[in-house]
């Protein structure tokens, strides 16, 4: 048990790739094994994420803000160093991708092609996703980044639909190009404070005077380069519009389970990039620049919804309502950036409710974007279409799965009770005061939500009896239902009962900014 | 009492004795065994070596321990994998002579 | 010219003697022989060097293992044992004469350098510090990975040797 | 058990029923309904025991029952929630739970519980009868059971659930979360039918026109969240410092304070709810549902939510007003749109011909009264008129499903193709359906406000009277007008309903409903008369006195000023008798004989008659002009333009330009330049190649032979030249 307390955070990050590699000698004509072995694979860290649920003490010390930290060394030339750690931030996220990597998993039990090879990949993003997450060095954390993108794109190009060059490609070559300024501000950052550390360069960075080698520009400048280099990178995989039209044509085109990951916990490394990095480490450039951060959130919102009410494919939709919601996000960040010197007691709560209902919109948005793009892959291997037009009137036919995308679409949507609502209302609530304009633009944003996701439903189950799908169409499966009901028991859990999770970020949050 | 350039002397020339092998030797077998002879020559020289470094610095050296132990793994792998090499080769060619062996040819 | 001297210079004698017939005889089976004998001159070279352990491996690991695998595949390529043609190439006194320069060479490096003529005291009791090689090779500070590696190769040089050399059931063409 | 704990379980059941219901016992119609049934009864217990408590409790205002447990944490508070019962969530409670148990019994009757499955009828349709041999071995047409019973009782819990919740809850968040769950439930029975294109048309209209005033009022409930840094009713409605603060700061809109501001953006949630022009829209709609689910919508739970609401925040949309003082902002707002609003929709209703329809116009338009009440500073009698309206609308709405339902077996009996909720095809429904006739008609006067012994009559008075002593002459007449045109259409509504003689011989072969639908009826009836006795005003010449006027001392104690009587006045007194009796005997006379089922007002109003049928076109009107330009907005403008053109297009460019310069790299440097050198020198390899290849002979040990001599020319080269220095 010591050897577990100890290493908890590289056994959650480093079991999925070990199982990879086991799976790597494994014949590939043994399908079944890939399937139950990458599922019970998966469950391993989700396990021991409970284990760290149970012992994380969600109270912040402030000698030790981070909990279950290791540290060794990796690259001593460049005092970079394999170095991890959560807080309650963070926490949920390792929990939410633990979470959906199951499920994703079982959800791919319908592929049928090139097990192997796609259950290897799975895995390894579950680590380059976790690794993110975990980093507490930038150099870590930029390779974890760029781990993730490796086994999308293969997952994208290998088992997508029929435009899946053009979408994978578009993927990576935008993530890329983000990341390509990310590095190099890293690089910059860490020859300047001489070393990748977080929590170093969180002491250090923010009031760094001079750069070690002098380059003849104003440290002021280089830093707003580096904030802009952070911003973009992050703001690309978040997506903050306009840098968004990556994402409906990788969500649509990727398999399943792989646009469950990719709504569900690709985007969150963008949002907690934000969150971890960009915050801590550029408290003034932020806060001069936050209006655009706002603005480019409402746009987000509103273009975002109203992207989504112009579909016709219902996959593209649903990829549509990420942006949308992902946007809220975006807003309190920039709310929180706008006011973090403040010492009023109002506007810090006020700044700690938006940040908290952003931690927890990233939590909520997980869940359910995660079971739209199931259930939309759901129909979409019982129907082989994704338009919205050529379905209708399959409630009849489906009660069951119509009944639980109803429930699913709802909680998208943000219907109080469901998850999503308390996350946009501590948002909506803690943006308010701060950009009270960007708030209440922000809900044009949110009736449009309403429209495209009736929209959606109307077109789906409702309207006269489809007579195409009559008889052809069964309902949803055991197994379907059993990658669905996680989902749904904990988007009802945190409507109705928030504060098990919220209580954590709370506090994280109060103890950070 | 030995002269460390004893040792140096004798090891370069089994060591040319093996590169002579390997250069002049017909049979396969017998250039793998020329191998042998100029990878031995090389330990001597470390194993004096080690001798001689740890003399001077009064405490036994481990590097050119771990390089010795190299060597001996290094061999044991070359010979395991040449022996398959001329077994195969036998076996396909019935012949274990290298002349005969030329497909390199241009 | 202390004793130990002398045993140096009878078992150098015979170890390059030997070697020198490896590389000399027809028969490559006498070849194999004369390799034992010069491998069993080294071993005793390092006695002479106090490096017991590794003596005792030379042994094990060359006369042991490595001759007794080359005695083998000369038997199992046994038209070569009744080879009895000349066993060197026609034009052997190139390469004689490119051992014999390098030899001087080598020698007259040598010789430039300073200590070449430096004493091999005796070494104080323990000399080898075994137990402390083991650990430097196990430890992360220090060769742990080099030791790794070599594992891996001996392993894939194994396996590979295996699959090399192994009855093919389905012959290609 | 304590009050407390009981006020907590009140919402439970029905909420409990609904998961019951969906996850274990929707293939079982009885355990269904039974379990939906047990759960509203529950919950109608409990709240007439806390009921019972809550009048008899002094001072209920100031201490009500209340309990908060913290829900969600901020920072190093927490937001609470709890349940608290005060008059006003008391009386509130009393209706709601009572119409709710008659509406779930009716329900069973209203699906034919009981009846064989149809042979052809479908999922998400209504049931279009079965045929089933009688005694004689004769097929007949008889009605069949819903397909989908269970699911609407499912549903039905769930929408009580959310009723039960916005009522007992202390604060506006709660509130909120019933109040959006009412709107999904609402959502999904509007469209039970779902496989009707109408259905499905209203259902996302009911959704999203609410949303558009959900969406204003969640940025009331953030800003006032802001402010107070609280959403207890008490802590802020009970609180004259925090009122005060709020009327006292100034918002950045239009000048108006914060408490004006809040007070209308949640009031914009009142007009969406509560079908305000201009969000009315829904409403009409709405009729799509099943009839039961019209009662729910329209009497019981969601359009009284919203005055509930409105009622609830009248201390914050009043603030700094006093009887005879000069309305605040928001007043005046409430004074407009409710009493625009009660005018508006009569008119419309004169000219609709649905039976269903016509009853959700005068929704439309008494809950404008309320409003209206409320602009005009009348409190209690806008919870007065909640209440009575609540009781009659729901005993109406009832009674015209069992009208439907008479109609419907009749036209099975006939075979006869005619609309069973037209109106015009009806007439002398009195004899064949006594029980529903004289149950509608005393609605039907409850809700023309028939006087004396009409509920309807007591509360319309008092807001009548409350706008003619708040000296509001403007809104005073236009409800004048209302109600004498509600009078009118009531009137209208039962003549052409029930008397006379049948205008298709459907109506000839109507039948009466099975107790199960009447039994409701009746005893909605009773409240539907009994209820107004509880607020006859003291001053009312003659009965005044007689009875306390209870209603206003309990739910008037919600307000912390005296009402100053002012001098009383028998203006309003008569306007009421005048407008209610006159209109009803208009509706009678005009509507008294007529033959054919042709409207005689079309001739008598021509166009303006279109127009009221076509409910001023506002509905195409809002087509032109949100919904298309919206449509438009999203498809062409966001997607087409905006992502794929200029976004897309950036990036395909950026893409292209990289391919360009790639090309023109390797057309004007690598081509010429590199390649042309690397070919020559490639060229020249190659010839040496050529002729060293017949220098090669494939021997191993000869390249080792050349690759050591150059080794050993290099060390002789080094020895003689370094190693000698």
């Amino acid at each position: 048990m010591d050897f577990i307390e100890k290493h908890l955070l590289t056994l959650i990050l480093f079991a999925p790739t070990v199982a990879a590699l086991i799976l790597l000698f494994v014949p590939g004509k043994y399908v079944k094994a890939f399937r139950w072995g990458a599922l019970a694979a998966s469950i391993i860290p989700f396990a021991l994420t409970l284990v760290a649920w149970a012992r994380f003490n969600p109270d912040p010390n402030p000698a030790a803000p981070f909990q279950f930290v290791e540290q060794a060394a990796w690259y001593a030339a460049i005092n970079a160093s394999y170095h991890l750690g959560i807080d309650g931030i963070s926490l949920p996220m390792v929990l939410l991708t633990t979470l959906l990597t199951p499920l994703a998993l079982l959800a791919s039990f319908s592929i049928k092609e090139r097990v192997k090879p796609y259950m290897i990949l799975f895995l390894l993003l579950e680590t380059g996703m976790l690794g993110v997450f975990m980093s507490l060095d930038l150099m870590l954390f930029f390779v974890f980044w760029e781990v993730g993108l490796v086994p999308m794109y293969f997952l994208i190009a290998q088992w997508g639909g029929s435009n899946r060059n053009y979408a994978a490609l578009k993927f990576v070559l935008y993530t890329m190009g983000g990341s390509l300024g990310l590095l190099l501000a890293i690089q910059l950052m860490g020859v300047a404070v001489g070393s990748f550390d977080l929590v170093t360069l969180t002491e250090k960075w923010p009031t760094i005077q001079s750069l070690a080698v002098p380059i003849g520009i104003p440290i002021e400048t280089v830093k707003t380069i580096a904030f802009w280099a952070f911003v973009i990178a992050f703001a690309i995989k978040v997506p903050v519009w306009p840098f968004h039209t990556w994402l409906p044509d990788a969500h649509t085109e990727a398999p399943t389970a792989g646009s469950m990951i990719l709504a569900g916990v690709l985007l969150k490394l963008g949002a907690y990039g934000f969150l971890r990095l960009v915050l801590p480490l550029f408290p003034v450039e932020a806060q001069r620049f936050a209006w655009v951060l706002a603005a480019l959130a409402v746009a987000a919102i509103i273009f975002g919804a109203l992207g989504a009410l112009a579909q016709n494919d219902f996959k593209r939709l649903v990829a549509y309502s990420s942006i949308n919601h992902m946007g809220f996000v975006v807003l309190a960040v920039a709310a929180a950036a706008y006011t973090w010197n403040t010492t009023a007691a109002n506007t810090l709560l006020d700044k700690n409710l938006a940040l908290s209902g952003a931690v927890l919109q990233m939590f909520n948005h997980g869940l359910s974007a995660a079971g739209m793009f199931f259930l939309v892959g759901v129909i979409y291997e019982r129907t082989h279409t994704r338009d919205l037009k050529e379905m209708g009137g399959l409630y009849a036919i489906l009660p069951v799965y119509g009944t639980v995308l109803i429930f699913t679409a709802m909680a998208s949507l943000g219907l109080p009770g469901l998850g999503g609502f308390v996350s946009e209302f501590l948002v909506v609530r803690g943006v308010w005061p701060i950009f009270t304009a960007a708030a209440a633009l922000s809900m044009i944003g949110l009736f449009f939500t309403g429209a495209y996701i009736l929209k959606a439903l109307k077109l789906v189950l409702h309207g006269p009896l489809n007579t195409r799908w009559e008889g052809h169409l069964t309902d949803i499966s055991a197994r379907e239902l059993v990658v669905m009901a996680p989902l749904m028991v904990l988007i009802l859990l945190i409507g109705v009962w928030p504060a098990w999770l919220l209580d954590m970020i709370n506090r994280a949050v109060a103890f950070l900014f | 009492m030995i002269p460390l350039s004893w040792y140096l002397i004798a090891a370069a020339a089994l060591f040319c004795i093996g590169l002579f092998g390997v250069l002049s030797r017909k049979n396969a077998v017998s250039i793998l065994m020329s191998i042998e002879l100029m990878l031995n020559a090389v330990n001597i020289n470390l194993v004096a070596f080690w001798h001689y470094h740890s003399q001077i610095q009064g405490v036994s050296q481990v590097a050119p321990q771990v390089f010795v132990a190299m060597v001996f793994i290094i061999a044991a792998a070359e010979v395991a994998v040449g022996l398959a090499l001329i077994i195969s080769a036998y076996k396909r060619r019935e012949t274990s002579v290298v002349d005969e062996m030329t497909l390199l040819k241009g | 010219m202390s004793g130990l001297q002398v045993v140096f210079l009878i078992v150098a004698i015979v170890t390059l003697f030997s070697g020198l017939m490896v590389v000399a005889s027809r028969k490559m089976m006498h070849s194999a022989l004369w390799l034992i004998l010069s491998l069993l001159g080294v071993a005793i070279l390092f006695g002479t060097l106090q490096a017991g352990f590794f003596a005792i491996v030379q042994i094990l690991v060359y006369i042991g293992a490595i001759s007794i695998l080359i005695i083998f595949t000369l038997m199992l390529t046994r038209r070569v044992m009744d080879d009895d043609h000349p066993g060197v190439i026609k034009g052997w006194w190139l390469p004689a004469l490119m051992a014999v320069i390098l030899f001087g060479l080598l020698a007259g490096f040598m010789a430039t350098w300073d200590n070449f003529q430096a004493m091999l005291n005796e070494l104080p009791a323990n000399p080898e510090n075994l137990a402390g090689f083991g650990a430097a090779l196990v430890d992360p500070a220090g060769y742990v990975i080099p030791f790794e590696v070599a594992s891996v190769l001996l392993l894939a040089a194994l396996v590979g040797a295996i699959y090399i050399a192994a009855e093919r059931k389905e012959k290609a063409g | 058990m304590t009050s407390e704990t009981l006020v907590w379980l009140i919402p439970l059941p029905p909420l409990l029923a609904f998961f019951l219901i969906v996850v274990f016992t929707n293939r079982n119609k009885a355990l269904s309904h039974w379990l939906a049934l047990i759960a509203a009864g529950l919950s109608w217990a409990i709240s007439m025991v806390i009921f019972g408590r809550a009048v008899r409790t002094e001072g209920l205002a100031e201490h009500p029952i209340a309990q908060a447990i913290p829900w969600l944490p901020t920072g190093t508070t927490s937001l609470n929630i709890g349940i608290q019962i005060d008059p006003l969530s008391a009386v509130t409670l009393f209706f709601v739970a009572i119409t709710v148990l008659m509406i779930f019994i009716y329900s069973t009757g209203y699906h034919n519980y009981g009846q064989p499955a149809g042979q052809h009828d479908h999922k998400g349709l209504p049931p279009e009868g079965a045929e089933v041999e009688d005694a004689k071995g004769k097929l007949v047409k008889v009605p069949s059971i819903e397909p989908m019973y269970s699911r609407f009782f499912a549903l039905i819990s769930l929408f009580a659930f959310a009723m039960f919740l916005l009522v007992v809850t202390d604060n506006l968040l709660t509130l909120y979360v019933g109040w959006e769950i009412m709107g999904l439930c609402s959502y999904l029975l509007i469209g039970f039918w779902y496989a009707k294109e109408s259905a499905r048309k209203a259902m996302i209209k009911a959704f999203l026109t609410t949303r558009v005033g959900d969406v204003f009022m969640l940025l009331g409930l953030a800003a006032l969240y802001t402010l107070t840094g609280t959403l207890n009713y008490q802590e802020i409605l009970g609180n004259p410092d925090v009122l005060g603060q709020l009327a006292g700061a100034l918002s950045p809109v239009l000048g108006l304070s914060w408490a004006a501001l809040i007070g209308i953006l949640i009031f914009i949630g009142t007009v969406g709810k509560s079908a305000q022009f201009p969000l009315h829209i829904w409403l009409p709609d709405a009729m799509e549902g099943p009839t039961p689910v019209s009662a729910m919508i329209h009497a019981a739970t969601m359009v009284s939510a919203g005055v509930y609401l409105a009622i609830r925040f009248f201390p914050l949309l009043s603030v700094g007003w006093e009887p005879g003082a000069a309305l605040t902002t928001p007043m005046m707002v409430m004074g407009v749109i409710g009493s625009f609003t009660a005018l508006f929709a009569a008119t419309i209703a004169v000219a609709q011909n649905d039976v269903k329809r016509v009853l959700a116009f005068s929704t439309i338009s008494q809950l404008g009264y309320m409003i209206a009440a409320l602009g005009v500073g009348a409190y209690a009698a806008a919870a007065f008129h909640l209440v009575t309206h609540a009781f009659f609308k729901a005993l109406l709405f009832l009674g015209s499903g069992s009208i439907i339902h008479g109609m419907e077996h009749g036209i099975f009996h006939t075979h006869e193709h005619v609309d069973p909720q037209n109106m015009l095809n009806m007439g002398g429904l009195r004899k064949k359906m006594p029980i529903t006739f004289w149950t509608f008609l005393i609605g039907g006067l409850a809700l023309s406000g028939f006087p004396l012994i009409t509920a309807g009559f007591w509360s319309k008075d008092e807001i009548l009277s409350g706008a003619f002593k708040g000296g509001q002459m403007g809104v005073f007449i236009t409800l004048a007008l209302a109600a004498l045109l509600t009078a009118f259409y009531t009137a209208r509504q039962i003549t052409l309903t029930f008397l006379g003689k049948p205008r298709s011989k459907a109506a000839e072969h109507a039948h009466e409903s099975k107790w199960t639908m009447t039994a409701p009826l009746a005893i909605l009836s009773v409240f539907a008369i009994g209820a107004g006795w509880a607020g006859i005003p003291e001053d009312f010449p003659g009965l005044g006195g007689l009875l306390p006027n209870w209603f206003e001392e309990f739910v008037g104690s919600m307000l912390h000023f005296e009402h100053a009587e002012a001098v009383h006045s028998l203006v309003p007194l008569i306007t009421s008798l005048v407008v209610a009796l006159g209109g009803l005997a208009l509706g009678w006379v005009v509507y008294r004989g007529l033959q054919r089922p042709v409207d005689p007002l079309e001739k008598s109003l021509g166009g303006l008659h279109t127009v009221l049928k076509n409910k001023y076109y506002i509905d195409e009107f809002y087509q032109a002009a949100f919904i298309r330009p919206a449509n438009w907005v999203a498809n062409v403008f966001t997607y087409k333009i905006l992502d794929q053109t200029v976004i897309d297009g950036i990036l395909h460019g950026i893409a292209r330009f990289g391919v360009w310069l790639g090309k023109g790299l390797r057309n004007v440097i690598d081509l010429p330049v590199v390649n042309g050198a690397g070919d020559n020198a490639a060229r020249g390899t190659r010839g040496v190649g050529m002729y060293l290849r017949s220098q090669q002979s494939g021997r191993i040990q000869q390249y080792m032979v050349i690759a050591i001599s150059l080794l050993v020319l290099a060390g002789l080269v080094i020895y003689f030249t370094v190693g000698m220095s």
